[in-house]
């Protein structure tokens, strides 16, 4: 099983509070990888150094071996990684069709061409919109392509995110609390999209999400982290027995 | 002449700060820059300008009548203009204080002319001297009364519950409303306060602008250029941006040749933004998730 | 301040109106009918003359659409006593924002669909050197336009009716006054950055190898400026002799009020469009004292009778309206042009018997002009020798009021 | 990859496609017919052609605007700056080089893209308020250099020779069938701007800066596109507002509320809508127009006009136009459409 990104040492501080602190973390290629830590652990500030929207003050990142410490937010979705946000952060005007198509941005080639309708362009643009159609039907939102995403329920919308990040032809897609907010149904139903992606894709998953039932129950390794730095790891079963892990959630909850 | 120069400066920045505190104090809670500013105060001159002439009232009666005019205006462009419209994105609230701005501003045209008037309370001309310059009373009246509605607003700020409700909702407004601040109604009142630094910026500077209806555009311009400046945020900024403006402008005037007087400020504002996009004492806020 | 609001309200939908049926009548109309005598210029009808005017009536500069008001409140006047040979005038004043891109429209507009007689009392260097060329192209006479930048001037055409000399040869003028009245070696030039202060420059230029006075320091200023004490305090510490002020009434204002501060004494003399009593009103009396100003028209307290009747059309028409020069310059066109009218009589009214008989007009005293003498120019020569105001006089404020003054040269 | 393909939901896709095109180019087209007829119609004078053209510079400046502050969320108040850059490139190439008017148009259009792409770069970081007072300081500073360098001759202004392409007189209606060409070409620009993948980065930076960025739009690359685009294309205004009238003078493009003015054009047609500028431009030129002689009416029916759309129709008044059509779209494309999920 090879590693399909790593951060070693991964420290960042804002002014004076150390938000990560020295973690390190691997995640192996085709699995689902779960990351957890209580309230303030520094989850979403490792999230965004691994999709480079902020930089580590020291530490280095690779995915597949390869330095990607100076690379730009954008430069991720070329490379084969994408990620979701904890709210939703959908491009609120427009169709759910063209929500799909930005994930794909990277696939419309040379800008220019595709502005002008050169004929390559088009027939790229047209094999575009057909996968942007695959893949909402494969996540059930086939009827809403015209529909602004803005009008559509809570549920869908997570959905469309998510098939924005698939659009984008990922290996590896990190998922920034996936089910918050959702009620039961739309969490199963998101599950299911989830190891759908895993198994029949082979896309590998990272993901942050306070949900533990959900977690544990479909995560193949879990990292924790508290106070910005490495706690624990292991597969749910370790996790769940683990005693330090089961201190930091419950034992000094009001210090977090 | 640079002592000359630098007082003057002064004198002229005092003019802009005004205009300046109140664009930070409308942009901290409601996001948006108030094009209107200038001609509330524009239209504050006129009422007390019809105060003192038509009805033949004191300065003091006449400056309050102003104020009364125009935190009633400020009030009435919160309820009617500008609350349909607050969940809007930027340009929604920005466009909307520039249409404000031509409805007062052909309103003014239309019911007093846009002939240039002379404001009928004019200071004692002989000059004062400070540190070597010449300053018109004018001027340092026009400085005092800055400092005490700056240090005003400070002790509003600091110490009672609205202005600390204020500040709450600066800092952020989601928040202060699960807090059960009334944000709806400290929306209101920083309308209110626009209209109440209009009244006494369009009063102070009538004897030194004279009043005509676009007698404000050119010092609202660089009160934007200040606030912007000092970030944006920062009432204390504001005034320090419009101080540096004003020297700066004149120092550019007397050593640099006038035809860079006027475009000094721009150019100043261009090459700090383009280094510092949160202004001279902007926070730069951190990216939210 | 009651009854001009009614009014305002009922021209506003009327004109709404009749703007629509202009433009949809003329899209569909083929043939418009013509009243009046077949022979009659455009714009003449049997009982009416149109002619037109672009005014600054709002924007940067619409202070100067006081002089559309004057030559307004003079047409008024005429069409209460009957109007000329039985035919009234209608003056049609439209907003160009002082941007002469909104000029060429609306003067094309005036000329094409309205069919404007003449353009009378326009304002603006800039705006009219953007349609001069159009209007004499077209030729349709403009008479009295309140530019002196030297094309406009110095236009070559018969139709072109200047209202005052060239801001250059006042620039001239200037020089020579600050060498003879404050004999001063070194002079100092603050100038409004547009084309009248620029054109001031270049006759100031002329002037100072003329006379031998050397320009130590030339200043400009925007328009709308806050503050001019930079270039006062420039001034005084390059320790000029004598200071020419090619400044507007507010600027003016601005500069005097600095001068006063500085406590700086040199003398001043300023250009004639800033001779507005508003100076010594804006600035304060102190101020002002002892400036002399270039003028082209009689105090308003003069007992001219055409000075006075002026004032009493003024104060009728425009009551709000405080008195300045400025409407003086609208008075002279609109006074001319209904005298060239009259003139003509009830027999057909052409643009090219307007030209003519405008140029009968010799020794005339019946205007807010002492005299209006119209020379006559033959087709290819400058239509400087139409002049309307030919002459520029001095004044110096002294004790709270303009007193004539006397350069030595013209005693 | 995706699993089966369903081929009647990929033929319904591609009708939507099909039929927004059609709808739109029936419209443009319909339009650009009419506006090329116009001057040639009986009855038609030499200033109703001159009046046409001086709203298409506007529709054209708006759409100048629209591309940055409606598609890319960019709040500009300084296009004046761009249409101050093209009008004088365009004006001293054809009076000093006597070039031809379209090479003229196009060479300012060109300088205005250059201004706009270093200007891009400088104000990278800036957005909202910021951004309006930077672009703000922009056109004030190219305001203060017309003024003051004397080959612009300042407020005095350059008078330009009559216009001429391939070396014959247009005249008025002449000039009008260049304008009009010319807002042809920009239409079609934006949109296959909007249609393409690159419309599509600019909205998304618009949206959602961050979703976007991580989808792989290039923030840097993508803002500064956006406003070389949009200064060309204001550009090419400016070339023809400096032919309109034959005179290019800085008393205009020193004056921010000629900046302003496009702004209000854009907002009150639709900022983000291809009708939006055409409405814009024909509102900002016609209520002057109306009120020709009543100046300061014009100025409050102004201000209560851009008050009431932006009250009553946050999307412009193309929106309002457009809301039936969509309506009937949708029903028409997703009949089956019921806004919940399955």
């Amino acid at each position: 099983m090879t590693e399909i990104l790593r951060c070693e040492n991964v420290l960042v501080s804002f002014g004076g509070v150390v938000a990560c602190n020295n973690i390190t973390l691997g995640i192996t290629e085709g699995k689902i990888i779960g990351l957890i830590g209580p309230n303030g652990a520094g989850k979403t500030t490792l999230f965004n150094v691994l999709t480079r929207f902020q930089d580590a003050d020291t530490g280095s990142l690779y995915f597949r071996g390869a330095d990607i410490g100076r690379l730009k937010p954008h430069d991720m979705a070329s490379m084969g990684m994408t990620r979701t946000f904890q709210n939703i952060n959908l491009f609120a005007e427009q169709s759910t069709l063209d929500n799909i198509l930005i994930g794909a941005h990277h696939l419309i080639g040379n800008p220019f061409a595709n502005m002008f309708g050169l004929p390559r362009a088009r027939k790229n643009e047209r094999k575009l919109i057909e996968r942007a159609r695959q893949i909402a039907e494969m996540l059930r939102l086939e009827d809403q392509l015209n529909n602004e995403v803005k009008n559509l329920p809570y549920g869908v919308q997570k959905r469309v995110e998510m098939a924005r990040a698939l659009a984008s032809n990922p290996e590896i897609i990190l998922l920034d609390e996936p089910v918050a907010g959702c009620n039961e149904e739309e969490t199963a139903d998101l599950k299911e999209i989830i190891q759908h992606v895993n198994r029949e894709l082979g896309i590998t998953v990272f993901l942050v999400e306070h949900d533990m039932s959900m977690v544990m129950s479909i995560c193949d390794y879990i990292y924790v982290i508290n106070f910005g730095a490495n706690l624990a790891e292991g597969t749910p079963a370790e996790i769940q027995s683990n005693s330090d892990v089961i201190k930091a959630y419950l034992g000094e909850e009001d210090e977090t | 002449m640079f002592g000359q120069l630098f007082i003057s400066g002064v004198a002229t920045g005092a003019l802009y700060a005004l205009t300046a505190v109140a664009v930070v104090v409308v942009f901290r809670n409601t996001r948006t820059i108030n094009l209107a500013q200038g001609d509330f105060a524009m239209v504050g001159a006129f009422a007390a300008l019809v105060f003192i002439k038509d009805f033949g009232l004191n300065y003091y009666v006449a400056l309050f009548g102003a104020v009364l005019t125009c935190v009633l205006l400020g009030i009435a462009f919160e309820r009617i203009v500008m609350r349909p419209i607050a969940d809007s994105d930027w340009l929604t609230l920005f466009t909307a204080t520039l249409g404000m701005y031509y409805v007062l501003h052909g309103v003014a045209g239309w019911f007093w002319g846009r002939d240039t008037k002379a404001f009928p309370v004019t200071f004692d001309p002989t000059p004062i001297e400070v540190i070597g310059g010449l300053v018109s009373q004018g001027h340092v009246i026009n400085m005092a009364w800055a400092g005490g509605i700056g240090l005003m607003l400070f002790w509003f700020f600091r110490y009672t519950k609205q202005g600390i409700a204020m500040r709450a909702v600066t800092d952020d407004p989601d928040t202060a409303m699960l807090m059960g601040i009334p944000v709806r109604f400290i929306v209101l009142l920083t309308w209110g306060m626009a209209g109440f630094l209009a009244a006494f910026a369009g009063v102070l500077l009538a004897p030194i602008v004279y009043v005509a209806p676009e007698m404000m555009d050119e010092v609202l311009i660089k009160g934007y250029v200040a606030a912007v400046f000092g970030g944006l945020y920062s009432i204390p900024g504001a005034i320090l941006g419009a101080l540096m403006i004003g020297i700066t402008e004149n120092m550019a005037g007397g050593y640099l040749g006038s035809h860079f007087k006027t475009a000094t400020a721009f150019v100043m504002i261009v090459v700090l933004l383009a280094f510092r996009p949160q202004g001279l004492f902007g926070i730069q806020k951190r990216r939210e998730f | 301040m009651v009854d001009p609001f009614f009014t305002r309200e009922v021209k506003l939908v009327t004109n709404i109106i009749r703007q629509l049926i202009t433009v949809v009548g003329s899209l569909f109309v083929l043939t418009m009918f013509q009243s009046g005598h077949a022979s009659d210029g455009p714009g003449i009808s049997k009982d009416q003359i149109l002619i037109c005017s672009y005014q600054p009536m709002t924007g940067k500069v619409s202070s100067y659409f006081r002089m559309g008001k004057g030559a307004d409140a003079w047409f008024k006047h005429v069409n209460e006593n009957g109007g000329i040979n039985g035919r009234m005038i209608k003056f049609k004043m439209v907003d160009d924002k002082y941007e002469p891109a909104r000029t060429k429209n609306i003067v094309k507009r005036f000329i094409e669909r309205d069919k404007c007689f003449a353009i009378v009392a326009p304002l603006g260097s800039a705006p009219t050197k953007a349609v001069i060329d159009y209007i004499v192209s077209k030729d349709v006479p403009l008479i009295g336009a309140g530019t002196g930048a030297a094309k406009n001037v110095f236009y070559k055409s018969r139709n072109v009716f200047p209202l005052y000399p060239p801001y250059d040869k006042e620039g001239t003028d200037l020089v020579r006054f600050t060498k003879e009245v404050f004999n001063a070696k070194k002079i100092g030039v603050i100038y409004q950055n547009d084309a009248s202060g620029k054109t001031h420059l270049k006759g100031i230029e002329v002037g100072l190898k003329q006379y031998g006075v050397e320009m130590i320091a030339a200043e400009g200023y925007e328009p709308k400026e806050v503050d001019l004490s930079s270039q006062v305090i420039k001034m005084k510490s390059a320790n000029v002799d004598a200071l020419i002020c090619s400044c507007a009434p507010e600027p003016a204002a601005k500069v005097y009020t600095e001068r006063a501060k500085l406590g700086w004494k040199a003398p001043v003399v300023n250009v004639f469009f800033g001779k507005s009593p508003k100076v010594p009103e804006l600035a304060g009396k102190g101020a002002v004292d002892g400036v002399y100003f270039a003028t082209i028209f009689r105090e308003w307290d003069d007992p001219n009778e055409h000075i006075q009747k002026a004032k009493a059309i003024l104060t009728k028409f425009y009551p709000e309206e405080q008195h300045d020069a400025v409407h003086l310059w609208g008075f002279t066109g609109a006074q001319v042009f209904s005298e060239a009218v009259k003139r003509m009589g009830s027999g057909p009214i052409t643009r090219a018997k307007l030209l003519d008989t405008l140029e009968g007009i010799d020794n005339w005293k019946g205007s807010v002009v002492p005299v209006v003498n119209i020379g006559e120019v033959k087709e290819g020569e400058e239509a400087i020798k139409h002049l309307l105001v030919p002459s520029m006089n001095y004044v110096v404020y002294k004790g709270g009021k303009f007193q004539p003054f006397t350069p030595p040269w013209m005693k | 990859m995706f699993g089966p393909v369903n081929k009647s939901s990929l033929n319904r896709g591609t009708l939507a496609n099909i039929t927004t095109l059609r709808q739109n180019w029936g419209l443009m087209i319909a339009l650009f017919t009419a506006a090329l007829a116009f001057p040639f119609l009986p009855g038609v004078e030499g200033w109703m052609a001159s009046q046409a053209a001086l709203i298409v510079v506007y529709i054209i400046a708006a759409q100048g605007v629209s591309i940055l502050t409606g598609y890319t969320g960019l709040v500009t108040v300084g296009h004046g700056g761009f249409l101050a850059i093209g009008a004088y490139t365009s004006a001293l190439l054809t009076k000093y080089f006597a070039v031809d008017l379209i090479i003229g148009i196009i060479s300012g259009a060109i300088m205005a893209g250059v201004f706009g792409f270093l200007l891009g770069l400088v104000f990278l970081r800036l957005s909202g308020a910021f951004m309006a007072i930077g672009t703000l300081g922009f056109a004030f500073f190219v305001g203060t250099i017309v003024n003051n360098i004397p080959i612009f001759e300042g407020r005095e202004g350059i008078s330009l020779p009559t216009n001429r392409v391939l070396g014959m007189e247009i005249g008025d209606t002449g000039f009008l069938v260049i304008s009009v060409i010319a807002l042809g070409l920009t239409t079609l620009l934006i949109y296959r701007l909007v249609h393409s993948g690159v419309g599509r980065a600019f909205m998304a930076l618009r949206d959602a800066e961050r979703a976007a960025e991580s989808s792989g739009v290039n923030r840097v690359k993508y803002r500064t596109l956006s406003f070389t685009i949009s200064a060309a294309v204001t550009g090419v205004a400016g070339g023809l507002n400096a032919h309109i009238v034959n005179y290019v003078s800085a008393e205009v493009f020193a004056d921010i509320w000629y900046s302003v003015d496009f702004l209000v054009a854009t907002v009150v047609g639709g900022s983000a809508m291809l009708m939006g500028p055409f409405i814009g431009g024909f509102f900002i030129v016609m209520v002057p127009f109306f009120l020709e002689e009543l100046a300061d009416f014009s100025f409050i029916l102004k201000g209560v006009v851009l008050i009431g759309v932006l009250i009553l129709a946050p999307a412009g008044i193309a929106g309002v136009i457009a809301r039936p059509f969509q309506a009937l779209r949708a029903k028409r494309i997703c009949p089956k459409s019921t806004g919940q999920p399955k």
